[in-house]
Order: structure tokens, then C-alpha cells, then sequence
């Protein structure tokens, strides 16, 4: 019965009244085909996103630069692809960096960071010299308010237990007055925003932002007075990664940039979207125009 | 400059006199800096003027506001004072402690946390800047944080300069070597029974209530009040009329959230107006909820229309059933329940997040008729494109209170619109203010639009 | 009289007393709000035993009546008691029955990141093709409102890609200026539509709303509106 | 490592479970679903018990109780309350008493109607109010979109949503004021060339007139909302572009987040590409 009726209706119909799940796959394939061809366009750097790459670019190697994982594992895909690529920046800079997190999700992922992309890529990096994971503390922003005058008032261990005080690279490390850069990833409470409120103002200290595309606008207003520079989403990972790739292309040839696959992907599914709504307004019109005729007829 | 070479002199006494009584210490410390180097020296800076402390109003007790004009060697951006430093004692002549401190060019602080009704003392430092480097370890400084637990409030840098100036750092605040204030006090806390900054806004706010109040007195002597119709509520009847012509179940959601938000109330008590007619149409109704509190009250409302409807008998506690509180477990359940029920018609009334487009779009595939309501601000649109009939905002707390149809319930209505009215008002008026100042720069009158902006920003 | 008349006066005295408060800094009235949300959070712990005993009787009744697909409920049953287990016992925990209940290395956060995480974030991407279903559904231009819906998400969807660049280097090639510019300023009334006509709307939305709150708590404190307690008989 | 692997292949065999939703019910569904109600209960349930019941009552309770038998009254005994309500609840358990667990609930609702009344006026009311107490017509300043000629564009955009609101109000269907076409003609002729007017002194010397939109959306959406006042005449074709502004604010806000929903599913595919199939560095 259901089944004649479809067979009953005309092309147009049946267009108009599409099964959803032809779109389902549409979307899918406009996801999937970029990611697994590895597809990627050069982007255009935006000033915000320009700021923060010349500010790395420009630190004097054995600077030091601070890394505060603070996200979680449901913001993940959008906030990694700019997490690896600033790391891998500062590691070809050869800056030393200090991994730590003010969110207690953002502990696993600092682990997972350095054996991903540190470990393997930069073999020369060693721990405790050119880098260090702090760990997750607790206390949200008051954790920053002190550990902008004292540090060691917070840490007395690294990550792993070891005490800070044998750590080399924690020796001329006073308070965070003592880092050049700090970068935060996330734009969630306690995020970009505590960090310049509490770190950035009082101390005096350079602060840049990678966020998701949503939080992103509520940070602009910080720019540049306040804030270094910003990425926001997998744009803004996109625009990084390009440049560097632009600057850099020798030592960034091999290594995966998904934040512009990512993008790739997220273009292509918005003007599928784009097409689909256009092709349902044909059809409708075509539809209407034809219902219109028929009346008319009648 | 005498005075700074007699402070110089007792420094390197009391130096000395700490050489010979802690011999610990001392050798840590002789063969350092202290001793090779010269003694760096704290300028001394302008004290603060007008210096004043009162209990600050309009709070809860246990505070005291401190007010001071800028020194004078404040005065520039790029002056030689770091910051203010806060005294506190419980006399006016000693035992003064550091209680806080303000940055500069902060001509305030608030003191915390106080006992309320006791007599309090204030002094201000002026902090000069520290132009050298940090020659104090961490060894040094912990027992002196120690001993001092209120130079936490301080830098490290400020304080292993006032060590190297005076190992008794105490005394230095005691000392007039540094730009100190006249004492203010004696001054107590005390809580307020009122809070008048909320003037503005008890009266705006008793004035819709009043409103109300008299829209719904007015409607219970008798006085036809006029109401026009609202789509989504005329749908509600004839989506309950398909379900029981097609034999299939109604689906109600009340949103994700607890009876603690007054969205999932508004949900409940439409829920208790369609329940009725659900009843008198022998209809199945099917409620999945995601918390318990909203289990139990949706199961007394239902219970009560069934009964009023003249059903008891067909009334089960198993109409209303618990999922999860995670929501996208829930999400999950109800999609499940969607695809396998297939309910002629689903009503999503309540608080709703990112799952409302999952569920009305499943909800779509099935070809249910599907009515929402909700005043989350970012789910309307994903209702307004996947729903029959969306109720925005003020309509879903309007819906139950219109479909009672008692006259004391459509008379708050009444007294609502009274509100929108004040509002629209206000907004008028300080616009026209606001276009005059802005187009003619005249103070006078941008003096009013602040006062009227004031009355608003509570 | 102790099944209707009491419960409408706690809801007056508790609702009053809350709006009054707002207005009294002094004790004990200064932070009555938060007192009650903690208030509330306890009363939900132990409402939750009405909530998860009704989930184990309709799965365990299911079971036993073999209905269909009661498989699946031995399996949402053995999740339940088994989280339930390793939360309250604290199995696994590192630190023992002292520690976070969420601590890493405990059964609950091993169960949690391995079967919660990926459940949870798969949910939530399914998002993405019901946003494109829905919006080719909707988005027909078949009357003046749904025109201006239409219009106004397009041009927004528009703006956050970076193809109006790309048209417009496109029609700057072939030398037509004027739909260069055109497509220029796209990202530009992109931000126009948000910060103005989207906001106004807004506006009249958020103020409905706040007085539609405003009625609707004023007749549960007084009275007027009671569906929510049931009736008077048992 | 091998629990790793478990982990991810556990993972990936729900992720799949999950989508496999969209083609259409199945039992693999069914089993992710299953899981997935069952374990959130669970653990809702016991982070509820040690962050709620365990750090909010008894840790502040059970010191307050024993401080009262050295005599002292701690301030935290007022959680014997909220626990005497908890089992108030509870009595729902046992039928004939059942109906006290509504005072509970009533303690409930009333406080929610308190809280709500008093914060909802004060954040959504008088706050919105007072931020749309602004001048409709200013001197451009420099910010965001409108020094790039954004000016221009929102003018002509004012103008020709003023000029389509008073032809809707004047001749729309069915809420048009009561006047003879020709006086209704004149009338549009006479808006028509002030806003041609408009236009162009706005291109020579740009004035800034978003707030004029911004001002009628408020003023016209709240005129939608108005219950006891049938839409016809005037007061309809207010509320008519008050929908207008309603419909750009909901396209707006589904278009604007339509970017992040996508990010979401990418992070789901990718991890089945990178971290399950390992197809894709």
C-alpha cells in the first residue's frame, strides 16, 4: 500500500519529499571524503590569529612558554588541532615549554599531548630541560591568582611526583612573571578569559587564546589590548597550520595538520547544507508552479 | 637624609645583632649579599590623603569600605608607587597587621570577612616600586611567611625587599620609613535590612506584581477580560483528537531539567490541562522523564486530571517513567521509544538544550504531529523548524493559565501585558532622551538618560 | 485540609520569604537562594531513589513478562547496578574509599571515558545531520516569515564559510566588480544581522519571557495555579 | 596497551552502535541505547550521593549534630531540614501516606517561584530594558563591521525594512488600518521619498541608525507578545514585523550554530578514521 503510494507520485514529489536519509549521506560523505583524502586549502591568516604565530615566531630560542590545557574530552576535536600546533611551533623554536592544566579533564590530555606529538617528533626535547607536565591542581582561577606571585607555593611536585625543586628548567621559574608566553586552550570556565583577568592584567604577562568557534566572539573585546592573539575553532587552527606550513615548509611538510583537513571537512558540509536548502527551494517552486498549472486546468 | 642613614645604621646593628644571636641563620646569610652589597633603600613616598573608613552599605555585615585620595607620587601614570597596602588593628596605636592590598592608582578596598560589631583601625601604606633583582631564596623567605603569615598578601619581590631593608619586616610598617597614613577608625560593621540599591528594582518589580495582583482580582469579581487566541494552544485539542482517532499514544517530554526551573513547572502545569482532555478522549499517554522530582509530580498531576476527568480506574503510575538524568541518554531512550511507539502526536514543554533538534527531528520522521514550547532563547529556532507549533517564550508560561480558561488565571495575563506596556514605555521615553543627547551633546539631557538608564540597571 | 490547604501555604510562606529576602542583606536572609539550591540538591538525592527503583521495576518487569526486546533491558539493568557498584564502593580507587569519586584509575572512570565518553559525544554529533534535515525541511521560502527564516540563516551560513571570498576573487577574475563587492560584504551584513535584528529580537524574547516568569511564579505563590499537587482524595 | 585497544574498540563499537540510529532502528541501537541508560543512571545516581549527599549534607550535618550534644548550636543543624523533607519524599514508598511527600514538593515549587521571580526581573527585565534605552540615531563611531562601510549598508538596510513594514502595515492583508487606498497611497508616497531622502544624505554623511532597528524589533516583538489585544490594524502590522524580527533571530541563531554542530561530528568521524581504522595520520 505504502509502497504504491510512492510509486504513484511524481518525480517532483518525490523530490520535494525527500528521504532524510539521502541527506544523512550527503553529510557523511562531505565529512568522510575530505578526512580521508587528507584535503586542505591554504588559509588566509587572520590579523588575531597572525598576532599570536608572529608572537611565538619572534621569542628567542630557551624562552619559556606555558601551556594550559583547559578542556575537556567532549571539546576535543575542535581544541587538539591547536594544541598540536602551537606545541609543535614553540618545539621547533626551540623554546621550552611547561604543560599544566586548570580543568581536571585537562590532565589526561596533557599525557596524551606529549606522547603524541612531543615524544615522537622532537626526540631531542628532554624531559625536565625543554619541557615539563605540571598537572592538573585544583582551586579554578584562585590557583592562578597565586601561582602568578609564587609558583612553588602550588607546585611541589611535576605531574609525575618528581619534586619541582630537582627539576632544572623550574629553577629560575619564580611566578608565572617569569614565563613569556602564556597560552590557554579553552574557552569554558575557568579558561582565556581567568587568564587574562588574573594572570594576563595583574602580572603583566603576554596571554594568547585557542577557543571553540562558539566562545570565541564573547573573547574579541580582549584583543589586543589584553590578549596577544587568538584561534578560534577549527578556523583557527586552519590558519595557523597554513602558515606555518608556509614558513616553515621543510620541517612542515611531514607532519599532520587536522585542523585544515578539519576545515576542509566543515566547508564542504556547510555548502552541501547550502545546496540542499537551494535544491528544496527549486523543487518547491517547480512543485508549486505545476500544482498552480494544474488548478488552473481544473 | 639623616633619618635614611640612622634607618641605614639600626639596619646594619640589627644585622649584626642577628650575626651573633642566631647563628644558624647567620651563616646562611653573612657571607651573601646582605652584607657585601649596599642596602637597598626604600624611597620614602607621599602618604594618601582624605583617608576614611565606614561600613560599607547595602551588605550582610562584616565589611568595612576604605576610601583615600591618591598620594601625590601616584598621581602619574607611570608614578613611583606599586601598590597600597592595608593595616588593620583592633587599637589605634599598635598591632597593626597587613589586612589586603589595592593596586595602584585604586583609591578603595573593601575590607572582609570582619566581626561584626567590633571597633576597627586603618592605615595605608604607600609601596614604592622594587627596581632591583630578587636576592632573597625561597629558603629565606618561607620561615619569614611563616612568621608572618599576612606578607602573603605581598609579592615576593616586596617582601625580600623589606627583609633586606629590615630583617624585622613587621616593625618596618610600625616605622615611619615608609609613606604611612593618618589611622581611621574606630569603625564597625554592621548588616543592612535593607539594600538600597534595589530600590529601582522593587519598585518596577512590585509594580507588575501589583498589576497582576489587580488583574487577577478584577477577573475573580467577574469582569470580561479579552484574549486573543494563540495558534499553538488552539492546535493542542486537535493534536489529542488525532492521536485517539488513529489509536496511537501522545508523547509528553517536560524538557531535561529539575522542578527547580520554572520552565519544567510551566511544563507540569500544561501538563495538567492536556492530561484532562487526554482523559476525557480515553487516549494513552506515554511521559519519559529524566528526573526523579518530576517523575512524582507529573504522576500526582496526571492522577488528579484523570480523577477530575471522571477516570480514576484509568489512570496508572506506569503513564509517567523514569529514564536517566544524563541527557543524552535520555535523548537516547526517547528516540528509541519514538521509533518503536510511534505516537500520533509529542508535546516538548519545559527547559530544553542542544537534544531539542534530536528529538523533534526524530520526532518529524515518524509523521507526529509535534507542539513545543520552551524559553531557552538558543533552542527555539531548531523548534520553530522542526515542530507543527512552537509556543516562544512568555506563551509556554501563558499556555496552562490560558487553557484553564478560569478567569483569576487569564486575568494575570492581563496584568502581564500591563508589564510589557511599563516596559515599552520606559523604552520609548529613554530612547527619545538618549537620540536628544546624543544629537545635540547637551549634558542636561544626557544627565537624564543616565538617570533613567540607572533606574534599569540594577 | 493536610493535603492541599498546607502545601499551598508552604509554597506562599517559602516563595514570599525567598522575593523578600533578595531585598535583606542581613542574616539569615542574605544567601537564603543558595541555601535553597542546596536544599534542593539534597531533596533530589533522595527523590533519585523513587527515580532509579521505578527504572529497575520497569526493566525487571519487562524481563519477567518477556516482553519485547527484554534482552535489552537485562543489559541497561547489569549497566546500572554495575556503575552504581563501582560509584558507591569506589572500586579501583587509588585512594581507597577516601578518595574523588571520580578519580583516574577507578572502575567508575575507566567505565566512564572508555563507554560514557564516546556514547555521549556520538549522541550529540548526530546534531550535525539532523541540523542539515531539519534545515532543508524548513528553509522553503513558502511565505514572507519563512522567507525572512530562510534568508536570514543563509546569509549567516554564508558568512562562516570562507566562500564569499572565494566567489568574489572569482567575479573580480572575470572582471564583474560589481558582484565582487557584492559577495565582499557578505561577512560584513553577516555581523550586521547578528548584532542588530538578531539582538532586537532577542531583546523582546528575553523581556516576554522575564514577565511571562514573573506571572506565572506570582500564581503559584498565591495559590492561583495548583494542577502541580494533585488532588485531595488518595 | 591492550587496554587501550579494548577501550578503543569498545568505543567504537558504540559510536557505530549510536549512528547507526540514523538509517533506522536495530538491535545494535538498541544495545548501545540500553548501555547507555543503564550506566548514566548509575552514575548519575552515585556522583549524586558523594558530591550531594556525602560533601553538601552529611559532611556539614553530622558535625553540627554532635557539636549539639557538647551543647553548642552550629548554624549547619538547619540541614536537618532538608533532610527530614528528603524523607518526606521518600514516603511516597508507602501509599497511605503518600501525599506528604507534597510538601516537599511544594517546598520546591515555592522556592523556585521565588528565585525565579525576583532573578529573572532583575537579569532578563530591567537589565534588557535598560540596555535598549539607547540613542536611535547616532555619529558613527570606528567599531567591528561598521567602519568597513558597514554604515552604509545597515542604512540602506534601515530604510528598506521601514519602508516594507509600512507597506505591510498600510496594505497587508488582513491587518491593515481602515483609511481609503489614496490616503494610504499618499501616505507611502510621502514615507517612500523620505526614506529615498535618507539614503542618500546617508551616503554623503553617514549618521549611524542601527538603533533604530533595534528599537522597533524590541518595540514590535513586544507587541507580538501582547495577549489581550487582537492583532488587526496598527497593532497587527506591529506584531507582524515583530515576527519578522523573531524569524531573522531564529535563522540568525540556527545558521550560527550550525559551524559548531558540524565540528562535533568531525571529531566523532575522526576519531573512527585516526584512532580505531587507522586509515588517516
Amino acid at each position: 500500500m505504502a509502497n504504491d503510494e510512492k510509486n504513484n507520485r511524481g518525480l517532483l514529489d518525490r523530490l520535494q519529499f525527500i528521504d532524510r536519509r539521502y541527506i544523512f549521506i550527503f553529510i557523511a560523505l562531505a565529512v568522510i571524503i575530505p578526512l580521508l583524502l587528507g584535503l586542505r586549502f591554504e588559509e588566509k591568516p587572520s590579523p588575531i590569529v597572525l598576532a599570536l604565530y608572529d608572537k611565538v615566531d619572534n621569542m628567542p630560542p630557551g624562552s619559556r612558554l606555558l601551556m594550559s590545557f583547559d578542556y575537556g574530552p567532549t571539546t576535543a576535536p575542535e581544541i587538539q588541532p591547536m594544541v598540536d600546533v602551537i606545541l609543535r611551533h614553540a618545539c621547533l623554536r626551540g623554546l621550552k615549554v611547561y604543560l599544566m592544566a586548570v580543568w581536571a579533564t585537562g590532565q589526561s590530555l596533557t599525557v596524551q599531548t606529549v606522547e603524541d606529538v612531543l615524544i615522537p617528533e622532537f626526540p631531542d626535547y628532554e624531559y625536565g630541560i625543554d619541557y615539563i607536565n605540571l598537572g592538573y591542581k585544583a582551586g579554578n582561577q584562585g590557583l592562578i591568582r597565586v601561582i602568578v606571585d609564587d609558583m612553588k607555593r602550588m607546585y611541589s611536585t611535576d605531574a609525575n611526583g618528581t619534586d619541582i625543586e630537582q627539576v632544572p628548567m623550574m629553577k629560575q621559574v619564580e611566578s608565572l612573571k617569569d614565563m613569556d608566553l602564556i597560552v590557554s586552550f579553552g574557552g569554558g570556565f575557568p579558561g582565556i578569559k581567568e587568564w587574562i583577568l588574573f594572570a594576563g592584567d595583574p602580572g603583566a604577562i603576554p596571554i594568547g587564546g585557542a577557543c571553540t568557534a562558539v566562545s570565541a566572539p564573547q573573547l574579541y573585546p580582549y584583543y589586543p589590548n589584553q590578549m596577544v592573539g587568538l584561534l578560534g575553532g577549527i578556523k583557527g587552527a586552519a590558519e595557523y597550520e597554513s602558515h606555518v606550513l608556509d614558513r616553515y615548509p621543510d620541517s612542515f611538510k611531514t607532519k599532520p595538520t587536522p585542523g585544515m583537513n578539519m576545515m576542509v571537512a566543515q566547508m564542504v558540509a556547510h555548502i552541501v547544507i547550502m545546496l540542499f536548502i537551494v535544491f528544496g527551494n527549486v523543487m518547491y517552486f517547480m512543485y508549486r508552479g505545476k500544482e498552480r498549472k494544474l488548478a488552473m486546468e481544473k | 637624609m639623616l633619618r635614611f642613614k640612622a634607618a641605614i645604621f639600626t639596619l646594619l646593628l640589627l644585622l649584626l645583632f642577628c650575626l651573633s644571636a642566631a647563628a644558624q641563620t647567620a651563616e646562611e646569610l653573612s657571607d651573601t649579599a646582605a652584607l657585601e652589597e649596599p642596602v637597598y633603600e626604600i624611597p620614602r613616598l607621599a602618604q594618601v590623603t582624605n583617608f576614611e573608613a565606614k561600613d560599607s552599605p547595602d551588605d550582610a555585615g562584616g565589611e568595612i569600605e576604605l576610601t583615600w585620595d591618591l598620594s601625590v607620587d601616584d598621581k602619574k601614570e607611570d608614578g613611583l608607587v606599586s601598590k597600597y597596602v592595608v593595616l588593620r588593628s583592633q587599637n589605634p596605636t599598635s598591632d597593626f597587621h597587613i589586612v589586603g592590598v589595592a593596586n595602584h592608582r585604586d583609591s578603595s578596598y573593601i575590607d572582609k570577612n570582619l566581626k561584626e560589631g567590633t571597633d576597627y583601625y586603618y592605615k595605608i601604606v604607600t609601596f614604592p616600586k622594587y627596581q632591583g633583582e630578587v636576592r632573597l631564596t625561597r629558603e629565606e623567605i618561607d620561615p619569614l611567611m611563616e612568621q608572618y603569615p599576612e606578607l602573603t598578601e605581598l609579592d615576593i619581590k616586596d617582601v625580600s625587599m623589606l627583609a633586606e631593608y629590615d630583617r624585622d619586616i613587621m616593625s618596618v610598617f610600625d616605622d615611619n620609613i615608609l609613606g604611612i597614613s593618618r589611622v581611621a577608625g574606630p569603625v564597625k560593621s554592621r548588616a543592612q535590612w535593607f539594600n538600597s540599591k534595589d530600590l529601582d528594582t522593587l519598585i518596577i518589580g512590585l509594580t507588575i506584581c501589583i498589576s497582576v495582583v489587580i488583574f487577577i482580582g478584577m477577573a475573580r469579581g467577574g469582569r470580561k477580560l479579552f484574549l486573543r487566541r494563540i495558534g499553538g494552544l488552539q492546535a493542542i485539542e486537535n493534536a489529542i483528537g488525532r492521536a485517539t482517532e488513529m489509536g496511537k499514544s501522545i508523547l509528553f517530554i517536560p524538557g531535561i531539567q529539575d522542578m527547580d526551573d520554572v520552565q519544567t513547572v510551566a511544563g507540569i502545569t500544561i501538563l495538567g490541562r492536556i492530561a484532562k482532555t487526554i482523559a476525557e478522549y480515553d487516549t494513552k499517554i506515554n511521559m519519559p522523564v529524566s528526573r526523579s522530582i518530576v517523575m512524582t509530580t507529573a504522576r500526582e498531576t496526571i492522577k488528579e486530571a484523570y480523577l477530575s476527568a471522571g477516570r480514576p480506574d484509568a489512570y496508572s503510575d506506569d503513564m509517567v517513567h523514569y529514564i536517566t538524568d544524563e541527557q543524552f541518554g535520555y535523548v537516547a531512550a526517547v528516540d528509541g521509544i519514538m521509533v518503536r511507539e510511534k505516537p500520533a502526536t509529542c508535546f516538548y514543554l519545559g527547559a530544553f538544550f542542544a537534544e531539542s533538534l534530536i528529538m523533534a527531528e526524530t520526532g518529524n520522521s515518524i509523521g507526529a504531529i509535534q507542539i513545543a514550547g520552551t524559553a531557552m532563547p538558543a533552542q527555539l529556532p531548531f523548534f520553530v523548524a522542526a515542530c507543527d507549533y512552537t509556543l516562544i517564550g512568555e506563551e509556554l508560561f501563558a499556555a496552562s493559565a490560558y487553557l484553564s480558561g478560569e478567569p483569576k488565571q487569564l486575568g494575570s495575563l492581563k496584568g502581564q501585558d500591563v508589564g510589557k506596556f511599563i516596559a515599552m514605555v520606559f523604552i520609548i521615553i529613554g530612547a527619545v532622551f538618549a537620540t536628544l543627547a546624543a544629537l545635540t551633546g547637551s549634558e542636561d539631557i544626557l544627565e537624564i538618560t543616565n538617570m533613567i538608564k540607572s533606574w534599569f540597571s540594577a | 485540609m493536610w493535603r492541599r490547604t498546607v502545601p499551598i501555604m508552604i509554597t506562599f510562606i517559602v516563595g514570599t520569604v525567598l522575593v523578600v529576602a533578595e531585598f535583606i542583606p542581613h542574616k539569615p536572609f542574605g544567601n537564603l537562594g543558595e541555601d535553597f539550591s542546596l536544599y534542593f540538591d539534597i531533596i533530589a538525592v533522595f527523590a533519585f531513589i523513587l527515580g532509579g527503583g521505578n527504572l529497575c521495576r520497569v526493566h525487571f518487569s519487562k524481563v519477567y513478562r518477556k516482553k519485547t526486546d527484554w534482552q535489552f533491558s537485562i543489559v541497561t539493568l547489569l549497566g546500572f547496578f554495575v556503575m552504581l557498584a563501582a560509584g558507591l564502593f569506589k572500586i579501583g580507587n587509588p585512594e581507597g574509599i577516601q578518595g574523588d569519586v571520580t578519580a583516574a584509575g577507578s572502575l567508575f572512570a575507566d567505565l566512564y571515558d572508555s563507554m560514557f565518553t564516546p556514547l555521549q559525544g556520538t549522541m550529540y554529533a548526530l546534531l550535525a545531520f539532523f541540523v542539515a534535515s531539519a534545515s532543508y525541511r524548513a528553509f522553503r521560502a513558502k511565505n514572507i516569515d519563512a522567507s525572512i527564516l530562510l534568508i536570514a540563516a543563509f546569509v549567516i551560513l554564508l558568512g562562516r564559510t570562507p566562500a564569499p571570498s572565494l566567489i568574489a576573487d572569482f567575479f573580480a577574475g572575470a572582471g564583474i566588480t560589481f558582484m565582487a563587492t557584492a559577495f565582499n560584504f557578505v561577512p560584513t551584513l553577516t555581523d550586521w544581522i547578528m548584532d542588530v535584528p538578531n539582538l532586537a529580537g532577542q531583546r523582546a524574547i528575553l523581556i516576554g519571557i522575564a514577565l511571562g516568569v514573573i506571572s506565572m511564579a506570582l500564581r503559584l505563590i498565591l495559590g492561583v495555579e495548583r494542577t502541580y499537587l494533585g488532588s485531595d482524595s488518595k | 596497551m591492550g587496554s587501550d585497544l579494548i577501550g578503543v574498540w569498545i568505543a567504537a563499537f558504540l559510536t557505530l552502535g549510536i549512528m547507526s540510529f540514523l538509517y533506522k532502528d536495530n538491535p545494535w541501537y538498541k544495545f548501545s541505547e540500553a548501555i547507555f541508560v543503564g550506566l548514566s543512571a548509575g552514575y548519575w545516581f552515585a556522583s549524586l550521593f558523594w558530591q550531594s549527599l556525602h560533601a553538601k549534607f552529611w559532611a556539614n550535618w553530622s558535625p553540627a549534630v554532635q557539636s549539639l550534644f557538647q551543647g553548642q548550636f552550629d548554624y549547619n543543624l538547619l540541614y536537618t531540614g532538608a533532610g527530614i523533607l528528603g524523607l518526606m519524599m521518600l514516603l511516597r514508598l508507602i501509599p497511605p501516606i503518600g501525599w506528604i511527600s507534597r510538601w516537599p514538593l511544594s517546598v520546591v515549587v515555592g522556592g523556585t517561584a521565588g528565585l525565579y521571580l525576583i532573578n529573572y526581573l532583575v537579569s532578563n527585565a530591567v537589565r534588557q530594558i535598560g540596555s535598549t534605552i539607547q540613542p536611535v540615531v547616532t555619529f558613527p563611531e570606528s567599531i567591528g563591521w561598521i567602519n568597513s562601510g558597514g554604515v552604509i549598508i545597515g542604512n540602506v538596510l534601515v530604510f528598506a525594512v521601514l519602508i516594507v513594514s509600512l507597506g505591510f502595515i498600510l496594505f497587508g492583508r488582513n491587518t491593515t488600518i481602515d483609511l481609503p487606498t489614496p490616503t494610504k497611497l499618499f501616505f507611502f508616497l510621502i514615507a517612500l521619498v523620505a526614506c529615498a531622502l535618507g539614503t542618500f544624505y546617508s551616503l554623503s554623511m553617514p549618521l549611524n541608525l542601527t538603533g533604530l532597528i533595534i528599537f522597533m524589533g524590541v518595540f514590535c516583538g513586544l507587541i507580538y507578545f501582547f495577549f489581550s489585544k487582537e492583532h488587526t490594524g496598527f497593532f497587527g502590522g506591529a506584531a507582524t514585523v515583530g515576527t519578522w524580527f523573531l524569524m531573522v533571530t531564529f535563522g540568525a541563531s540556527f545558521g550560527y550554530t550550525v559551524m559548531s554542530r558540524m565540528s562535533l561530528l568531525i571529531g566523532r568521524i575522526d576519531f573512527l578514521l585516526v584512532e580505531w581504522l587507522k586509515v588517516v595520520n
